[in-house]
């Protein structure tokens, strides 16, 4: 059996819920790696949205940064970032989004730009808002993809990066969001999903050798854990393979 | 109409202390030349918008040059932190930062209404987030038609857009392609632009996907060949991308930072 | 993902009586074949958008599938009256004709807003004229920051976009050069997008100024060589500037006309 | 001496208005013949802006229609309507802008629209606005240029398609325009613009060979004339020769 590391097991798990044909918005890294991987493997026509401009992007390797020349020229169309914004993400045209977060709360709240209770005088400064904002409103759906950290799972993020789920189960529809949000939120540990009563974020999945206190540990509210626990599959030597050659070329 | 002047010119003449200065470019086409000449001429109390902050702002804040930051995303794609912002921001050295933070399609609405000579456009965001509650910039009105609520942005007027491209002609029609950013909004939103160019030619024989910004909207052209690195320019030479991951241990320590401005920048 | 379809099934599958239907293309690519299919199957009560209705609408609304028109010019552009227009507005033949009216900017405007999924978008217009006072999608706020009143205009999403171009690939991917006017806010702004194109093609070799469409923003892609005529195609041929000077005299009269839609549209 | 028709001689007169290195944003007709005339005479680097996407268009030949491929053709660039409307024009980029219409009034206010008192059962259906009212808000300045005809001259228009100058002198300083709007009006029998006093448009010129009488018995509102009434110069050969030539191409 292969083994694997943190960030594989993401990308895998999270490559495999891509469809094929569907609109991606697609991010630096992780996000990029997985939607990449995608197209690579079981998703030949991912459509794939970089916000600085390039409609379906073909990279070969993958981008360090979110507006790299090799985006552009694989691109079938490089158009303005007011384009992307207000006509592809705003306009509704996007079936996934993607996000990271220093922190996410119960509710699947996001926080990317401060860690501490004072806005104007913070414990770090983290590099704010980018696109999440927008991307958690009006993607139809949203994937969360982090590192599953006790500092990161917190009852309540110091500052509302991108709106979550809830607390209240109207809360977006109330706001006006076209999207679901956050619905899928894969860690290195599992995967969790808000809960159809109250949207409270919900341990659904374990990876393979990841016990549930393992991830109540690195969660600082007390966990709900779905009756119907899955375990995932585990990445098999052809999932990693692809995934390596993809980093291997980058 | 634009004129041909030269770099340290341009910028003497257009980007005066106290001044609002839009340096744009997503990831390509990031005017760092003009940025370094803003630094050797010691310009300062600038207030600076820029989407991406990126290095070039890094660089501007830790020189102290910049009393206030308009920006959307503060940080070092792909690597991490931007440790003179954050410098800055945490311990006020070398001054005080204050910040004007959007997300990307706040600030970029923003330079739309600007361009559009309109004092505010709207756009669905801010809503129920932390920063709608801080943004003074955002302002939240129903919809005369269907009730919802949305979010108004106030328009973004820099006294000075700083902008790089591929090439320009000797007419000052500025040509560029690949990843445009919001190019044409802060140049439209602007009072004066500043655009410098890899190269000065006599004919801009079209390419596939470029667009060329009339000159009649452009206030001086600035012929820097490499004028973007460590950022690139497509078909000119690509990303310096050891840069970007070397920038945190260059940039972390203000002793380091300040050795490397007084070499790189000062002493250029 | 767009599927290529023969003209008549992709009209007769997206185009319902009673839909809102824009088609458009301004001078350049007005897609004629698809509105005479439309004629064809006598589809009625539409509400058909477009800035200036042109010959095309003339035909559409004497063939009485048009109940009301939203426009911002209706002429023959450096020629005179679209007569079949003037004779529904004035005389209410074949069909009363109700009108929406608009200036340039503000129906493109509206096609902004619904470009950009917002209920509606703001700008400097209607003011002080008489459009404001009837323009029911039309109405007046303050800005938040500065207090100075401007227009909200409503946002307009076509139940079907038709739209012509140059090329497609076999993906449904379309690429058109040359002046593109709404082409991309009808193609965004619209629930369902048809495109009809002088050739679809193996590669889309790219072209100086052109533009791509990518195929996830298309519903129907119709080969159909010469499907802009009168109008032109930019590379492919020219306006036919004498059928629309004879227009005038080929629509004056109620039975001329008729008997030109029997022959050129509906025996076509 | 040389003989003009009406068209000729408010295209030359209106010509002679323009300066090098303005931008002109051009309605087809006599507004893209009186452009085209003076980029080809005393102003090359006119920067003309026609609205269906055309930046600094050169034409050969005279366009029959606002969208002709001779525009896009020779023109720096080609861009959206949108850009063209939203940045362009209402952004202030604009110094001189064309119309024309079936009425004007006293105060320099425009008719496109319909004529009769009842928008509703309009006697005459015109074409309507088009770019006219944003034309007219936003450029800094407007020439309107029209056959001086009695129908067309009228105390007031039926319908306002485009605001014009007063009646107060801070009408359009209160409805928040930029530009000052038609201070200059060019028919073929001489040239209008507002008194400072009140806006009244007010004959200060008539063509050679034009009574103040013929002007009189042509507007339907008793014309004020300017103390220092001027008479135009008139056409020289060389225009009248540039002009047909310009025409003979088209």
């Amino acid at each position: 059996m292969p083994t694997w590391a943190a960030d594989e097991i993401m990308s895998v798990v999270a490559a495999r819920l891509l469809r094929d044909g569907m609109s991606c918005f697609v991010g630096i890294g992780i996000p990029s790696t997985v939607a990449n991987l995608a197209r690579n493997t079981h998703a030949p026509n991912l459509f794939l949205i970089y916000e600085a401009g390039a409609l379906g992007a073909k990279p070969y390797r993958l981008p360090l940064s979110i507006g790299d020349g090799e985006l552009a020229v694989t691109a079938d169309s490089v158009v303005s970032v007011p384009e992307i914004f207000n006509y592809w993400l705003q306009g509704g045209h996007i079936d996934v989004g993607y996000l990271s977060a220093a922190q996410i709360d119960r509710f699947g709240n996001l926080n990317t730009t401060v860690i501490g209770p004072d806005y104007h005088d913070p414990k770090v400064r983290l590099p704010g808002a980018g696109g999440a904002p927008e991307i958690a409103a009006h993607c139809h759906e949203v994937t969360v993809i982090m590192r599953h950290a006790r500092r990161a799972f917190v009852p309540r993020v110091d500052f509302v990066t991108s709106v979550g789920l809830g607390p209240e189960p109207d809360t977006r529809s109330r706001l006006g969001f076209r999207g679901a949000g956050p619905i899928k939120v894969i860690t290195d540990l599992g995967i969790l999903r808000p809960d159809p009563q109250d949207n409270e974020l919900t341990l659904v999945a374990i990876h393979p050798g990841v016990e549930v206190r393992d991830v109540q540990d690195r969660t600082q509210w007390p966990l709900r854990v779905a009756p119907s626990l899955e375990v995932t599959n585990a990445p098999t030597s052809e999932e990693l393979a692809a995934l390596r050659d993809l980093k291997n070329r980058s | 109409m634009a004129e041909h002047l030269g770099l340290s010119e341009a910028i003497s003449r257009y980007v005066q202390d106290g001044d609002t200065v839009a340096l744009e470019g997503f990831t390509h086409l990031i005017p760092f030349a003009a940025g370094h000449e803003i630094i050797r001429q010691q310009k300062r109390d600038l207030t600076v918008s820029r989407m991406t902050p990126d290095l070039i702002y890094d660089q501007l804040i830790g020189a102290g040059c910049v009393r206030k930051l308009l920006f959307s995303w503060g940080g070092n794609p792909g690597v991490g932190s931007l440790y003179r912002f954050r410098d800055a921001v945490e311990n006020g050295w070398p001054v005080p930062l204050e910040l004007e933070e959007h997300s990307h399609a706040g600030l970029t609405n923003r330079y739309v209404a600007g361009a559009s000579g309109m004092p505010f456009t709207v756009m669905k965001g801010y809503l129920g987030n932390s920063l709608g509650e801080i943004a003074s910039h955002v302002r939240f009105l129903d919809c005369p038609f269907t009730g919802e609520t949305v979010a108004a942005v106030r328009a973004l007027n820099p006294d000075t857009g700083i902008l790089h491209a591929q090439r320009a002609d000797r007419a000052g029609n500025v040509q560029l392609w690949g990843i445009s950013g919001v190019f044409r909004e802060v140049a439209m939103a602007s009072g004066r632009v500043i655009v410098t160019v890899e190269e000065v030619v006599d004919v801009l024989d079209r390419r596939p996907g470029d667009f060329v910004m009339p000159s009649m909207a452009v206030t001086a052209v600035c012929e820097v060949p490499q004028g973007a690195r460590p950022s690139y320019v497509q078909d000119y030479y690509e990303r310096d991308n050891d840069l970007y991951r070397k920038w945190p241990e260059m940039s972390r320590d203000r002793d380091t930072f300040l050795a490397w401005l007084d070499e790189s920048v000062m002493g250029a």
